[in-house]
């Protein structure tokens, strides 16, 4: 596998996919951290590597809505954004979603405003969660550039029809140089199939989109997508699958532990940190300390039953997020945990530690000081309560 | 794993020395990491930049704290930032100066090396453009990387005759240093 | 759930939605002292006012409303509202 | 079979007397079939698709409110990117708050890009699906719920955007006013910016019998006025230029046109207005000075 690696920055990566997965419209709007995969895409197209219409729109708002015209005329449409300009498409996200437009954008993760900030956290595709579209995280660029093409497959089944999200997180991922295959084309072709929705706005067959749905119809309308992201759930599984049998790589479908199956203490958290949760899980190890790791791939739709699963040894969880539901005192990832083990006999603790926002950098001893504080509650059977790990005591 | 701090001011380079090392890191052989230390800042404010040498595929993503080595692409930086913060004893920090290593009253166990690259990359490449040179000095010292896989990293990266004469000056630095080893 | 809940809608459906209720007054055609000119059927939002074989006009009262466009527009003055008998 | 049967269904829920679902129609008998429609949120979009039904016998598409210029920008680069693109038009038709106002970004983007679709703005003056507030398509002293006359107001105290001259800014290589009260005239146009290449643009002022408070049979007799008044100047605008207006003989007093609505009632009470009326005035005289109506 090393002899097909190359190192590249993760933005190059991951552009490098949705060339070959061969979008038939392409509308972004630059902003930091995600420049470069625009920026990429954009010489791909100037030396007539990708066959596509590259937008240069005025502002996310349009970019996104541009891909709602596009998706619904029948192309394979991507974008890429993050931060403000994911809060900007927020509208728009809804109503790709609630017309089944199968809409593929990479959200490279960053902090929102204010006080302004342009680095890493999960606040933006986060505060998305309700908007109907699939997200998923990756925990390496290599993660990041197979997401790609799996998430177009996702997203454009007939029984899913939903747009997606494919979350990278920025600057650690979007910027890193590091090793990595680049997808091959053959392969692609091979795994991602042509997109033929159904119905699509042709004079030919003139159906119309988007029509005003009044109380007796709309609650149906929301159904139908929860029930589409009943469907995802399966799929996301066995494309992880029908991945690997192509391309050789495989990391995990909805999850993946990592020194799970006898660990007490269990680690759980999405996108870049699970490399740093390994290394440190390998240092305490040693130490003697039983502790292991859930990864999150897909958030939405969340995998209830797979993280009940993977939980079932478990005496006390720990999850961390890049994300602040303020006035919870809690991330997203913490209520969406305690929330699965509700309704089950499962009376497992579930502390959450909020960090690594605004780019602050988690180093292995910030999980091991959340980890030791884990152990201690555990002694003493005293109750944790959740809240944040990277505090300045100094400001 | 070997981890590396680069110092440098914005307009010198660093990122793009990290990037070299971890390409000519890989071509060795080594699994590599490169990343900035991601910031606003323009044109001549003080920048660092951060690369990891493994044996086997590099998950940790936090910064580094305790470099095995630094570089420091201009030696006015000394002044400005603690260029040996966290430095191993054992280990290296290598500055771009005429100076000797004894001019500098760093508060480090790690060992000083300097070179007067700015002079190496005037003579070699006519220009005061010091990153691949100091790349160059930094495998001479460390024998970390081999000094023909970072110029096939530059040649690479900058196709015809800038890459040759950055390759040019690659040699010369690593023959400097690798003498001194 | 039989409901099946499909994003795009059949061109020209509303159809099915008989217009004709809303209306209070009727508009009558008076063929006499028509002049055959269309502005009647030009004007009317419904589109509902129709050309017949003779060349005379006809409103579909199934979903004409009732607005009265077509008798202020009439240049002959041969479109009358009459109030609806329901 | 019945004759002259309209791409734009009967069944919908306009009011009666609705100069929208006139343009509506007057849009479809100009483009045909071979067209993709795409509408903001609005009085049009409401009243022609409630679900399961849609009153659009072409392919047509709603989003939302502030973006169909550039959810017709993205049909008009599929259909390229597909090789769809053929002789098929795309046009977007929306009312003047989704254009002059909050749509205003995304048409200036779609236009500063260059696609090759028509925008057609159907002003009638007001956010008429809420129920009658002021947008920046509301005339000077027009009664508003959200400009209402009182003892502090005169209504509206804003001057109407001058839209088409912004779109003519951006370099379209057609702009053009119309009027529902002049159908052949606004076809005509809207099937000429629909064969010109590139961004164009057709404005038509749509007098609305609910919000500006007449009886639904005058909708075409008032617009008329706003045309003989030169309360609204028809003119064509070629590559910034003006190249042809509607001459008006015996331009007709503002207050002819003012007084048959009770938007503009506050003006003609005991006490009067004849100030505001004067400076109404002064805006038709310059129209008529301006574009050389007479």
């Amino acid at each position: 596998m090393k002899n097909k690696m190359t190192v590249v920055e993760g933005s190059y990566a991951v552009a490098h996919s949705v060339k070959v997965c061969k979008p038939n419209v392409i509308s972004a709007y630059p902003i930091t951290p995600q420049t470069h995969i625009v920026e990429d895409l954009s010489q791909f197209v100037a030396d007539g590597e990708i066959d596509c219409e590259y937008m240069n729109v005025e502002s996310e708002f349009s970019a996104i809505s541009a891909l709602i015209g596009a998706s619904a005329v029948g192309a394979r449409t991507y974008s890429s954004t993050t931060s403000q300009g994911l809060a900007l498409m927020h509208e728009a996200l809804f109503n790709a979603s609630g017309m089944r437009l199968p809409i593929v954008m990479t959200v490279v993760n960053r902090a929102l405003s204010a006080p302004i900030n342009i680095w890493n956290d999960q606040q933006d595709s986060i505060s998305q969660r309700d908007t109907g579209w699939i997200q998923l995280y990756a925990e390496d660029v290599q993660e990041s550039a197979d997401m790609t093409p799996q998430i177009f497959k996702l997203a454009e089944d007939k029984d899913v029809l939903l747009p997606a999200m494919s979350c990278m997180d920025g600057f650690i991922l979007s910027h890193v140089y590091e090793p990595v295959i680049l997808l091959e084309q053959d392969l692609t072709d091979e795994f991602l199939p042509q997109f033929e929705p159904e119905f699509i706005l042709d004079p030919a067959n003139p159906m119309s989109f988007g029509a005003f749905a009044d109380p007796t119809t709309y609650t149906e309308f929301r159904y139908r997508q929860e029930e589409a992201m009943g469907v995802a759930l399966k799929k996301i599984e066995t494309l992880a699958n029908e991945f690997n049998d192509i391309y050789g790589r495989y990391y995990g479908g909805l999850v993946d532990g990592y020194m799970l199956d006898d660990a007490e203490i269990v680690v759980m958290a999405m996108g870049s940190v699970i490399g740093t949760v390994k290394d440190t899980i390998d240092m305490l190890r040693k130490d003697g300390v039983s502790v292991g790791l859930l990864k999150v791939r897909s958030f939405r739709p969340f995998p209830v039953d797979a993280v009940r699963k993977a939980l079932k040894n478990a005496k006390i969880i720990i999850t961390l997020d890049k994300n602040i539901s303020v006035g919870k005192n809690e991330g997203a990832l913490c209520t969406e945990v305690k929330a699965c083990l509700h309704n089950t006999k499962m009376r497992i603790p579930v502390i959450g530690f909020m960090l690594g926002h605004g780019g602050r950098d988690i180093p292995m001893g910030t999980i091991v000081n959340i980890v030791d504080k884990a152990k201690a509650a555990m002694k003493t059977d005293s109750f944790i309560e959740s809240g944040f790990a990277d505090l300045r005591e100094d400001l | 794993m070997k981890e590396i701090r680069i110092h440098g001011r914005g307009g010198q380079g660093s990122v793009t020395a990290a990037e070299l090392l971890a390409v000519a890191a890989f071509e060795d052989g080594k699994f590599s990491q490169a990343f900035p230390a991601f910031g606003v800042e323009r044109r001549g404010a003080p920048v660092t930049a951060f690369v990891r040498l493994s044996d086997k595929p590099i998950r940790l993503r936090s910064q580094i704290y305790e470099p095995d080595y630094v570089i420091v692409q201009d030696a006015t930086l000394v002044d400005v930032v603690d260029v040996a913060s966290g430095a191993k004893p054992g280990g290296f920090i290598l500055i771009n100066t005429e100076k000797s290593p004894e001019s500098f009253n760093l508060n480090t166990k790690a060992t000083v090396r300097t070179l007067d690259a700015t002079k190496v990359a005037m003579d070699i490449i006519g220009k005061p453009i010091v990153n691949t040179t100091l790349i160059g000095a930094f495998a001479g010292v460390t024998g970390e990387i081999k000094p023909e896989s970072i110029q096939n990293a530059v040649r690479e990266r900058f196709p015809g005759k800038v890459g040759e004469k950055n390759a040019e000056a690659i040699k010369a630095a690593y023959d400097m240093m690798e003498a001194k080893r | 759930m039989t409901l099946v809940i499909k994003t795009a809608v059949k061109p020209g459906s509303t159809i099915v939605n008989k217009t004709g209720a809303w209306r209070s007054f009727k508009p009558i055609f008076d063929n006499e002292l028509c002049s055959k000119c269309g502005i009647c059927a030009m004007y009317c939002p419904e589109g509902v006012v129709y050309k017949l074989e003779s060349g005379y006009y006809e409103p579909d009262y199934d979903f004409c409303k009732g607005c009265g466009i077509c008798a202020n527009e009439c240049p002959k003055k041969a479109i009358k509202m009459v109030l609806e008998e329901k | 079979m019945k004759t002259g049967t309209s791409l734009l269904a009967p069944g919908h829920r306009g009011c009666a007397g609705c100069c929208d679902a006139l343009a509506g129609r007057f849009l479809l008998d100009a483009l045909g079939k071979d067209c993709i429609v795409v509408s903001p949120t609005g009085c049009l979009e409401v009243f022609t698709t409630p679900y399961p039904e849609s009153s659009w016998g072409v392919p047509w598409i709603h989003s939302l409110f502030e973006n169909a210029a550039a959810v017709a920008s993205g049909v008009e680069a599929a259909l390229k990117a597909l090789g769809r693109k053929n002789n098929t038009k795309v046009v977007s038709i929306g009312g003047d708050g989704a254009t002059l106002d909050i749509g205003l970004q995304a048409i200036s983007g779609a236009f500063e890009r260059g696609h090759d679709l028509t925008y057609v703005c159907v002003d009638n003056e007001a956010y008429m699906n809420t129920g009658v507030q002021r947008s920046s398509a509301t005339p000077l002293y027009a009664n508003t719920t959200t400009s209402p006359s009182g003892r502090e107001s005169r209504g509206n105290p804003l001057h109407k955007k001058n839209m088409p001259a912004i779109m003519a800014a951006h370099g379209s290589p057609y702009v053009a006013t119309a009027s529902v009260s002049y159908a052949p005239d606004l076809m005509k146009k809207i099937k000429r910016a629909a064969e010109i290449e590139g961004p164009t643009y057709v404005h038509i002022h749509a007098p609305c019998c609910t919000g500006w408070g007449f009886d639904s049979s005058k909708t075409i007799e008032v617009g008329r006025l706003a045309v003989e008044t030169a309360m609204w100047p028809m003119y064509e605008m070629e590559n910034g230029e003006v190249t042809k207006v509607r001459k008006i003989k015996d331009r007709k007093p503002v207050e002819e046109y003012l007084k048959v609505q009770k938007r503009f009632k506050h003006l003609f009470t005991k006490d009067g207005a004849r100030e505001e009326v004067k400076k109404i005035q002064e805006l038709a005289d310059w129209n008529a000075k301006h574009f050389g109506l007479e």
